[in-house]
């Protein structure tokens, strides 16, 4: 296949390194070198996509990442990509493309009706209307518009790519690698500043890279350009990064970068990732992004072959590429004649240079004209033809009032235009710099506010290569004076804005059209026409925000980088304000798209968040457990025997503990070390409970209050001497307990000796449950006595077990005799593993949180989060026995003295038992006073019509008890012991009667079995 | 009675290949002791401990194969061999006596691994959002920090060769993490 | 007013649409109203709505000092449902998602109200528990609110990952199929074009900036940055701005307003039927008419008014989508902004009277309130006309910061939108 | 992400902290002297400004410590960090003007 349009010689393009794509399933060919956008124009290719909302075929546009037509999904199966813009898609041997948003071919497209009815469609017409009948919205119009809106397919397989990041500091960081950047990282770099430079494209130049006459320091462009990039790539202190776009600008000069790394290779490293997103944070900030070229709004301005026509010179010069052979260029701006001036130099036909104002004359002009070019001044186009490609422009003379006289037609097979020029301040902007109007250049410019972020070149509005060069120094000499500090004593000064000069056009060509038939497009992505603006104007919509919501003008993919200009002046003049008056809508990240997968980066699979695990993971994993996920630490839940369910196992497990031993890992709770000569005084304030009287080596279950007089914490406290206490936690509230503490420690009561330490981390638990726990232990520990009367319930001591030292603290949260082995964790495994060992003619039985909760519900202990929800105070669940009394104060004392924590009336904890034995309650399950007039309800969602009085925080069956049980809170439950209370099902009504919630051994006196 | 004293296992065992050849590696364990305690006891602190902790923030005192690391105000952690941890606290209970401060044993509380070569920071920076340029986190710097999602003690023992402090039960974590990240290098 | 239809809209396309007129008047501020509602968002202009249909107060200003709809109401993820747990929640949530049901056409506007259900995901054993607790509260409350098994979860929403090789897998959900999602903008727009028609003046670019009071600490005007008007009655819905307006009044509000994110994919063809929450690993998405994955993000930590926030907030919201929907990681962002949420310190909002005559405020909807927008206007009408609660909203006093009587919807499940 | 100055360790992502809130609101002595009005509004009323606001935050992931910042809620700019016990202090008019 030749590649038709191609020149022989020039360009960027590597000529011998040809490489095949497909585009539509159609084989073409490309060089190393080409966008997927510059390859098919070679090959004569302008129509490359359908419109969103009328499927109107499209071409490109533009050269850059402001392309708003060809938006073409590239790759295929697991790499399938939606919506990339071709001219960003870089070519690579076997890439494979496709067109988007048409049925059933690009060529010929049904959805193209809605071209033909789209006077019924303007601007918000889906406000108006599909409201009847009321119940066809959802079966019928939603779909419907649901099925037309969106552009490309979303991928259906998951992403098998990785996704880097990086944290990066600097003192300058410089956007954008165009003149004025490449000059301002020198610059930076001389002046001894570590520096970033990036640019979203493929190579650093920016527009130099379609530059071939142009000198810079009596260098060749190219030859400069080249230079430049050497030295830049020898430098230790600069990092230039290419295909690197810099998306966002947060607070305090934090800018995020996308990487692209592997998207322009045919076959990438295995495992290499695709992209990395950088978080820079930058001393100082240039942006050095250039400007954006603007179409001109002319009825069906946007057939394909009609583009900008900085963007054919670039296609032109960089790539090699003819855009067409007959030019017809329309400008507003003299760069247009640039442009020409190229094209016809490559043998371009320009059919005729249409300048819409009144006076074309001027050095480039006057060039043109030079070059034989024929120029039209004051003269305006009217419409265009041609199905899938543009084959002629209507033109017509125009006067500076609007009137358009006489029409004639110009054949021609392409359409430049250039209304003129946008600085891209979108990073500026974001930063909440502030902007000022030039009226003579028609655009927004940088206007300070923005610390540490300072503009260069064209996208402060400077023009000229040896302006927007000697700008870039000074920005760089700036930035690195305000960063590394003093050492610059002379900065040259930013060049001075040169307001003469020309900024183009922002209001539609005029034509003799009626203008609420035509389509003259602002917005192409999202099909906006100036019609559609000034329409959203006589409904009332008079900020420019509301205007862009209502036609959604600037929403799209491009997020208007060529159309809010146009939008605004047509606002402008619709609203009969000053464009200033109307301003812009909000600059907001990302500047172009970003990959999901970028911000995601590692954090999948195992990396999505850190699993925790106990050093008995391991075994437990062996032994069959399942395990359950608490906050990030995995659980052994149960551990099943062949065969066994999840009931079988944990009754297993709790008849072992309750009849013989049974060994379970607890090593995730919290732990927390207190230390220093005022610790009680500091328990004393952040408990609820009493510390002073606690004797060393005794132990105390211990509860603690926010300040709102709610739960947030309880634990069994060790006193290990009278200035060291041992505090556990909730496995869930570790940190947050730590932090309470040290927060009250540090900033209320920062005159007490003492200091925490968490140790969560440094013991392994493992308790040892059950009427034979001592006799196990006894056979491991020599230097502690276990007995009773030595070593009491609720007591604490440092020994070794097995040569290994420990902190055996003798506890139950079973109801059993119950042992908890705190050894140094990488010592974890070895004394469970002898535990069980000697356990194993007891028959020691590993259980897990699943049992542990049955036991120790079957005793009414609550647990923080499951019987408790952040609204519960201690009274409520039967814990005002550990308030110390005598106590003036202790955190979130006052707040349970206040009307709503008194009130009787309050959910308390209480038991449950179900009428029918065999019943286990539903967890989460609600409660009710008066047996319900229909014991099964009607229909589904009927509301019961009675007052909920409580629900069911924990239930099981217990097997000790042979028969469900369950702990709830009801309202005033205490008053209601032995009453018959209603679990209302969907199956129906479950009787049930409160319970002390202490079901198993209320005296206590297995605990010392 | 088993004598399970030499019985320890480390966290990573089973995750880590042994003799890696990459930008980080498993340090061997160590004692670790967290000292707190008002500024003005410090001074015998180094008497006992022989190294003097330092007062700057965020720098790291060493001294033969102890070590001294700021990690607050009133927070230092002391690093020493494996297995002194208990002959330490004895002497510094009778060096600061009758001062008030806490010494926590929390040699098994986190687990040290060593990134080291020209690679390091870049390894680093993957997941930590600091400046480990060499002006703004010299040699001798340390401090607790973010390795992506895991917090970590930073310290920078040489040019090209950081050592760091993780969490027992984050320390799998951190290393997957790194492994995921040097393919990035 | 009017009428939008079908037809109209055949008719005016004859026209070339020429004959529209402005669906709101600018308004000229007037001296005087007999009630003055601050803050043009949803809520303010639902109150004004329904002060004039329902309430017979029609000479009434809604005062907005930017553009309508450009708080909260325009940044949010358009999430409705009503399965809040507590009965006072459940009614207040009700009420909206009923009146949501009829809105489009009381309103002769279609806010696109889509009750595609609204699935939330439990991940562990904790929010199973509570996802329980909800549904069974609901049934009995008569909102509908359903379990579903993770398979089931996945054949209701296809994208969603239910693989165990997850790091947290899913284990089940919950489901709201009367909730669902509406067209954020078309609801102010709605409720001002139909308020203004019944005579309500919308005055947008008009800031109040005082609050002034006569004998007896009685309201008696607002100042605005377009002149002094008087009134009786002010009702204040200024959201994330309640504090600064409150504080006129020399009221301390329980409230801290934070930057909440929000952002939005390249518009894709239908592939994502219903919404999904998952408070665990925080992630909400759905999919709008126009095609885009509308997600939201979590609020930064701090206290701000920029209605912007960190890059690390959009980035943990991503990882957990990708997570729950690996086949939208090569997707991409398209924008991402910010709204300030006024966060109470239960979460639930404040609507209702307050020590200052004439002074009533509608607040605290946090992270949660749009999909409350028509209920809270109804309701706050009803406080405003009569000068006390309506029963559904007597619960959500300012009071009860003072007493205790929390609704604590936070501490019990900490679901939040 | 904010870049916050800890008054110890100098400035660091705001990742390593965690917020703690408005600053400056001392708890009572004795709570029990305070009435319900009182205690609520220690509890729970916030002064939420437009403008400069001081308050907490802790260098959690870095040494630990409480202080406290004078940061302008319209732009997020900090004005000062100061340490827990000294006092607020004053800042040029410039910057605390709080715009409305
Ligand atoms: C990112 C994000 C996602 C969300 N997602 C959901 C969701 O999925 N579901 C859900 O139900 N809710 C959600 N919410 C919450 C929801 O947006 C709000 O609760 C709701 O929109 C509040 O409506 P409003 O009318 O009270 O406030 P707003 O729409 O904010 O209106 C308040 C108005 O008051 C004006 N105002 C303020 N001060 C003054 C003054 N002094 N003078 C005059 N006018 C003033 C403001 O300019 C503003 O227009 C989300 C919020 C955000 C930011
Ligand atoms: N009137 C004008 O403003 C105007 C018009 C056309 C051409 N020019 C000429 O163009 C040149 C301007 O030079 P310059 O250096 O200012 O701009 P430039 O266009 O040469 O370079 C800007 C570079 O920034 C990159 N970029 C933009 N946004 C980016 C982002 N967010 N992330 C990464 N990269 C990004 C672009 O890809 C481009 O390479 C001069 O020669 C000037 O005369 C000026
Ligand atoms: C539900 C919803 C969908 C949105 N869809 C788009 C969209 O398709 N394109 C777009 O540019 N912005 C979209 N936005 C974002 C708005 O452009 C805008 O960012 C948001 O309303 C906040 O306003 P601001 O960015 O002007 O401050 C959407 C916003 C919401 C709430
Ligand atoms: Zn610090």
């Amino acid at each position: 296949m030749s590649a038709s349009c191609r020149l022989n010689a020039g360009g960027r393009i590597d000529r011998s390194r040809p490489l095949r794509f497909t585009f539509d399933r159609k084989v073409y060919e490309g060089f190393a070198g080409d966008t997927l956008a510059s390859a098919l124009l070679a090959n004569g290719v302008h129509l490359v996509g359908r419109s969103f909302k009328y499927h109107r075929p499209r071409g490109i546009v533009a050269a850059g990442s402001d392309e708003p037509n060809a938006l073409i999904a590239v790759g295929s199966d697991v790499r399938f990509t939606p919506n990339l813009r071709a001219t960003q898609v870089e070519l690579y041997d076997g890439l494979v493309a496709q067109s988007q948003n048409h049925w059933p071919s690009l060529g010929f497209d049904f959805g193209a009706v809605n071209d033909v009815f789209s006077p019924l469609f303007p601007a918000g017409f889906y406000y108006k209307t599909f409201m009847w009948p009321k119940s066809a919205w959802k079966r019928l119009y939603e779909p419907k518009i649901r099925a037309m809106a969106g552009l490309g397919r979303a991928p259906t397989l998951p992403d098998p790519d990785n996704y880097a990041q990086r944290h990066a500091h600097c003192d300058a960081l410089i956007i954008g690698a165009g003149p004025a950047g490449i000059a301002a990282a020198l610059a930076a770099e001389a002046h001894g500043a570590r520096v970033i430079l990036c640019d979203e494209q493929a190579e650093l130049g920016g527009s130099l890279l379609a530059e071939r006459k142009a000198t810079i320091d009596a260098k060749s462009a190219p030859s400069w350009l080249a230079d430049a990039v050497a030295k830049l790539s020898r430098s230790a202190k600069v990092r230039w990064l290419s295909r690197t776009t810099a998306f966002g600008s947060f607070p305090h000069n934090m800018i995020g970068l996308v990487e692209r790394l592997t998207d322009h290779l045919a076959a990438p490293a295995e495992g290499r990732p695709r992209e990395r997103l950088w978080q820079v944070r930058a001393k100082e900030v240039v942006l050095a992004t250039g400007a954006l070229e603007r179409p001109l709004v002319f009825p069906d301005n946007d057939r394909p072959g009609i583009m900008l026509a900085d963007a054919a010179r670039q296609y032109l010069l960089r790539y090699a590429v003819k855009p067409g052979s007959r030019a017809v260029v329309a400008a507003a701006h003299d760069e247009a004649y640039r442009a020409a001036i190229e094209l016809a130099a490559e043998s371009v036909e320009i059919v005729a240079i249409v300048d819409i104002r009144e006076d074309a004359s001027g050095p480039w002009a006057d060039r043109a004209r030079a070059a034989g070019l024929p120029v039209l001044s004051a003269t305006t186009i009217c419409g265009t033809r041609g199905r899938h490609r543009v084959s002629s422009v209507e033109i017509a003379p125009c006067r500076p009032d609007g009137k358009v006289g006489a029409r004639s037609r110009l054949d021609c097979d392409v359409v430049l235009m250039c209304g003129g020029f946008t600085p891209t301040i979108h990073l500026f902007s974001q930063a909440r710099g502030k902007l000022r109007f030039s009226e003579k250049l028609n655009a927004f410019l940088p206007d300070g506010g923005a610390e540490g972020i300072r503009c260069a070149g064209a996208c402060r509005g400077i023009s000229g290569l040896d302006a927007v060069v000697a700008d870039g120094v000074a920005a760089g000499e700036a930035a690195a004076r305000d960063a590394v500090g003093g050492r610059i004593e002379a900065v040259h000064a930013p060049v001075p804005l040169s307001e003469d000069e020309d900024g183009g056009r922002l209001e539609p060509l005029p034509h003799h059209r009626s203008p609420h038939r035509v389509k003259a497009f602002v917005d192409f992505q999202n099909d906006v026409t100036a019609k559609d603006v000034k329409l959203a104007v006589r409904e009332g919509f008079r900020s420019i925000e509301h205007i862009k919501r209502y036609t959604t003008t600037g929403m799209a993919t491009d997020q208007g980088k060529t159309s809010n200009m146009n939008a605004l002046g047509i606002a402008a003049s619709a609203l009969d304000k000053p464009v200033p008056a109307v301003g812009l809508t909000t600059f907001r990240m990302p500047y172009t798209p970003v990959t999901f997968g970028a911000f995601a980066g590692s954090a999948r699979g195992n990396l999505f968040d850190p699993v925790r695990v106990t050093a008995t993971h391991d075994w437990a994993s062996a032994k069959g457990a399942v395990f359950e996920d608490v906050g990030q630490w995995k659980r052994a839940r149960y551990f099943p025997l062949k065969g066994e369910d999840m009931h079988g196992a944990v009754a297993r497990e709790c008849q072992a503990v309750r009849q013989s031993v049974g060994i379970f890992d607890g090593s995730t709770l919290g732990k927390i070390e207190i230390v220093g000569p005022d610790a009680a005084e500091f328990m004393n304030r952040i408990y609820v409970n009493p510390w002073n009287k606690l004797e060393p080596g005794r132990c105390r279950y211990g509860v603690m209050l926010r300040e709102d007089g709610s739960i947030l914490d309880d634990g069994v406290v060790g006193r290990l001497a009278s200035d060291r206490f041992h505090v556990t936690t909730t496995t869930g509230g570790a940190a947050q307990v730590l932090n309470h503490m040290e927060d009250f420690l540090q900033t209320e009561w920062s005159g007490l000796d003492c200091w925490l330490t968490s140790a969560t981390e440094q013991w392994a638990v493992i308790a040892v449950q059950g009427p034979d726990s001592r006799k196990v232990l006894e056979r491991l520990v020599d230097d502690i006595d276990l007995s009773s009367a030595a070593m009491p319930h609720m007591s604490v001591r440092e020994g070794h077990i097995c040569g290994v030292p420990t902190r055996l603290f003798r506890v139950s949260f079973t109801g059993e005799l119950g042992f908890e082995i705190n050894v140094p964790a990488d010592f974890g495994r070895a004394i469970w593993e002898a535990v069980f060992d000697a356990g194993f003619s007891r028959a020691i039985t590993p259980y897990g949180t699943e049992a542990m909760h049955v036991m120790r519900a079957e005793k009414g202990y609550i647990i923080v989060g499951q019987d408790t929800d952040g609204t519960v105070t201690p009274d409520d669940v039967g814990l005002s026995w550990a308030i110390g009394k005598a106590k003036m104060d202790f955190v979130g004392k006052r707040s349970l003295t206040r009307p709503a924590m008194t009130d009787p009336d309050r959910k308390q904890l209480v038991g449950l038992l179900p009428e029918d034995p065999e019943l286990v309650l539903e967890e989460g399950a609600q409660i009710i006073a008066e047996l319900p007039a229909d014991a099964k309800p009607k229909s589904k969602d009927a509301p019961i019509g009675q007052k909920m009085i409580g629900h069911v925080t924990s239930s099981y069956f217990s097997a000790a008890l042979d028969r469900g049980i369950a702990l709830a809170m009801v309202a005033g439950g205490r008053r209601r012991m032995g009453e018959t209370l209603f679990v209302p099902m969907p199956q129906g009504v479950i009787k049930v009667v409160v319970t002390n919630p202490v079901f198993l051994d209320p005296e206590g006196k297995r605990l010392d079995a | 009675m088993p004598d399970l004293t030499q019985a320890r296992q480390s966290v990573l065992e089973g995750i880590e290949a042994s003799g890696r050849a990459g930008t980080f590696s498993l340090l061997p364990p160590l004692s670790r002791l967290n000292y707190r305690g008002r500024i003005s006891t410090v001074g015998r602190v180094a008497a006992a401990f022989g190294v003097e902790p330092a007062m700057e923030p965020c720098r790291a005192a060493i001294f033969g194969d102890r070590a001294a690391l700021w990690l607050g105000p009133d927070e230092w952690l002391l690093l020493a061999k494996e297995g002194e941890a208990r002959s330490i606290i004895d002497r510094l209970a009778i060096a600061l006596a009758p001062l008030s401060y806490s010494l926590v044993d929390v040699s098994h509380r986190q687990v040290a691994l060593k990134i080291a070569g020209p690679q390091a920071e870049l390894l680093l920076n993957a997941g930590c959002p600091l400046d480990l340029d060499r002006q703004a986190f010299p040699v001798g710097m340390c401090t607790r920090t973010l390795l992506q999602k895991t917090e970590i003690v930073l310290w920078r023992v040489a040019e090209t060769e950081f050592h760091i402090e993780v969490a027992r039960s984050f320390a799998p974590y951190a290393w997957r993490f790194l492994e995921q990240a040097e393919r990035d290098l | 007013m009017q009428r939008f239809s079908a037809l109209a809209l055949i008719r005016h396309a004859f026209g070339g649409h020429r004959s529209w007129r402005p669906q709101w008047r600018a308004a000229e501020p007037k001296a005087a109203y007999d009630a003055v509602i601050v803050g043009g968002g949803g809520h303010g202009l639902a109150t004004a709505y329904y002060l004039a249909t329902e309430f017979g107060i029609s000479n009434v200003a809604v005062l907005e000092k930017g553009w309508i709809g450009g708080g909260n109401t325009g940044r949010n993820t358009t999430i409705i449902r009503s399965n809040y747990l507590f009965d006072e929640s459940a009614a207040l949530y009700d009420h909206a998602v009923k009146l949501w049901e009829g809105l489009s056409q009381a309103l002769n506007y279609n806010v696109m109200f889509s009750q595609r259900g609204v699935m939330m995901l439990a991940h562990n054993v904790h929010d199973q528990q509570s996802l329980q607790r909800h549904i069974h509260a609901n049934r009995l409350n008569g909102v509908d609110n359903e379990w579903l098994s993770a398979r089931q979860a996945k054949a209701f929403c296809p994208p969603l990952n239910i693989e165990k090789s997850m790091r947290y897998p899913v284990t089940g959900a919950a489901l709201q199929r009367r909730g669902g999602v509406a067209r954020h903008d078309a609801v102010a727009w709605g409720y001002a074009r139909a308020a203004d028609a019944m005579g309500v003046d919308i005055i947008e670019n008009c800031a109040v900036t005082a609050i002034r009071r006569g004998v007896g600490g009685a309201v008696e005007a607002v100042e605005t940055t377009r002149g002094t008007i008087e009134t009786r009655k002010i009702g204040v819905v200024a959201a994330g701005n309640t504090s600064t307006v409150m504080a006129m009044a020399d009221l301390r509000m329980p409230l801290e307003s934070y930057p909440l994110q929000a952002l939005v994919s390249e518009p894709v063809k239908p592939i994502f039927p219903c919404v999904v929450m998952s408070n665990t690993i925080h992630a909400y998405i759905s999919q709008s008419d126009k095609g885009e994955l509308v997600i939201g993000a979590g609020t930064d930590a701090y206290v701000s008014y920029t209605q912007r926030g960190a890059l690390h907030v959009p980035m943990h919201t991503l990882e957990a989508i990708c997570e729950l929907f690996p086949i939208f990681r090569r997707l991409r962002m398209l924008r991402n902004w910010g709204g300030i949420v006024d966060v109470t310190p239960d979460r639930s909002p404040i609507i209702g009277k307050t020590p200052v005559a004439g002074l009533y405020v509608n607040c605290g909807w946090g992270t949660g309130g749009f999909k409350a927008t028509p209920g809270s206007g109804h309701l706050f009408a009803w406080t405003l006309a009569k000068d006390e609660p309506h029963p559904i909203n007597a619960p959500f006093r300012l009071d009860r910061f003072r007493d205790g009587y929390l609704i604590d919807e936070a501490a019990a499940a900490a679901v939040a939108h | 992400m904010l870049l916050i100055d800890c008054p110890f360790c100098g400035k660091r992502p705001e990742l390593e902290f965690r917020y703690g809130g408005e600053a400056h609101l001392a708890r009572p002595a004795d709570p029990a002297d305070l009435g319900d009005k009182a205690w609520g509004q220690f509890l729970y009323g916030r002064s939420n400004p437009r403008g400069v606001h001081a308050e907490r935050w802790r260098h959690v992931h870095g040494c630990g410590r409480f202080f406290n910042a004078l940061r302008d809620t319209t732009n997020d700019r900090f004005a000062a960090t100061y340490k827990i016990g000294e006092e607020r202090p004053a800042i040029p008019e410039a910057e605390g003007a709080a715009s409305a």
